[in-house]
């Protein structure tokens, strides 16, 4: 396993050559997930998203998750890249690869290890909405809260 | 007094307007720290919505700082 | 949903081209999944395989599948590519890509399709092995049972 | 007497030696079929291992076969 294993992506990455960094002979199955910036979330149209990282924990907890899933599965490979910065719709925020001898373990690992970083990684997300607004996700409900008080 | 080195990200940079600081205190722990923190720089998230990173690792809000010491707060995560 | 959801090919295929059809900014998820030609299978060294497929009732079957996915999750995409013909290690056997708004109904899509293509389209595996036999997989079993009596 | 269009895959299609030939019989189901097939070409698969697809689609290995209907049986799948 690569110590590169979790990356953190200022620029555009292609998802293609970080599965090619995957390859290999004994593996059957290659399963890949990537997060695209959608155009609305709970019903509000979203310009562009903004993702903010606090670098060196990231990079941490990250490659824990990448090695956590090759002990918990049999995989052969699996790497991960997220975006930080400015992003507009359409782009990849997130890449998930992982390979295994059989799907079952190649889906399995993929999926834990984004839903993982989705929870554990500190990595932010502002959405820029149409209307002009902008607001951090999982951080403004309680803002907006303590505002009206 | 202690003197800590903070690093603020996403809503605590924006409402606090800087990067990171260095500031001198009597909080012994992160969770001490961030009422003070809270209360000068009207910080809309609870102390409870926070994880601590200390000298670049996850740990928790009631551990002891010690001189030097960089401390980081993690407001709820929400990557990919 | 397109007419061509599932298709056969004789040719070596690009992932990402297909990929490409599946771009939607409503999109926040996408799932692929590709099967890789082994180097082995059950503990024996494989050194190529060859697919064969009955075209006709392959692709409406492997429609089928695409179409009943669309109706258990809520997807926004789906295809699946399949080769025939003889085929190296490390080539792309097959590909499901799959995309939804959130990340679970993606992952639950593209597991489907995979999972049923393989069980119910009429496409056959030969693998030749490093020591020059060969078989036809899930058939050989029971053709050496008949011959050893 | 019927005449029947079959067409061999994989394994049936090198145990029987082409890919495609129409026959004349009295058999009325693809099992009947099958089983005068399997006898006469050695086929190494079962009956109940087998599906049929009657003019390109699935169909019960008891259903009735009509004069000029296409034939085809199913191996175990093995695709991906």
């Amino acid at each position: 396993m690569s110590e590169e294993s979790f990356q953190l992506s200022e620029e555009v990455f292609i998802p293609k050559e970080q599965a090619k960094l995957l390859c290999d002979p004994a593996a059957g199955g290659y399963c890949a997930f990537e997060g695209w910036v959608r155009d609305h979330n709970e019903g509000r149209p979203v310009k562009s998203l903004e993702y903010e990282a606090y670098p060196e924990l990231a990079i941490k907890e990250g490659s824990r998750i990448i090695k956590e899933a090759h002990k918990k599965f049999e995989v052969l490979g699996a790497n991960c890249i997220h975006r930080t910065g400015h992003l507009q719709i359409g782009e990849i925020a997130v890449w998930v690869g992982a390979t295994a001898k059989h799907r079952e373990e190649a889906f399995a690992a993929c999926r834990y290890i984004i839903d993982e970083v989705k929870s554990r990684v500190p990595i932010w997300k502002k959405e820029h909405y149409e209307d002009g607004n902008s607001g951090w996700v999982r951080c403004e409900h309680c803002a907006a809260h303590e505002h009206s008080h | 007094m202690k003197t800590l080195h903070l690093q603020y990200f996403a809503i605590l940079r924006e409402q606090r307007g800087l990067t990171n600081e260095s500031m001198q205190t009597n909080a012994s722990t992160p969770a001490q720290l961030y009422e003070e923190l809270k209360c000068k720089y009207q910080f809309s998230l609870e102390s409870e919505q926070l994880r601590a990173a200390v000298n670049g690792e996850f740990t928790s809000m009631d551990t002891s700082l010690s001189d030097e010491d960089e401390v980081v707060y993690i407001p709820p995560v929400a990557g990919g």
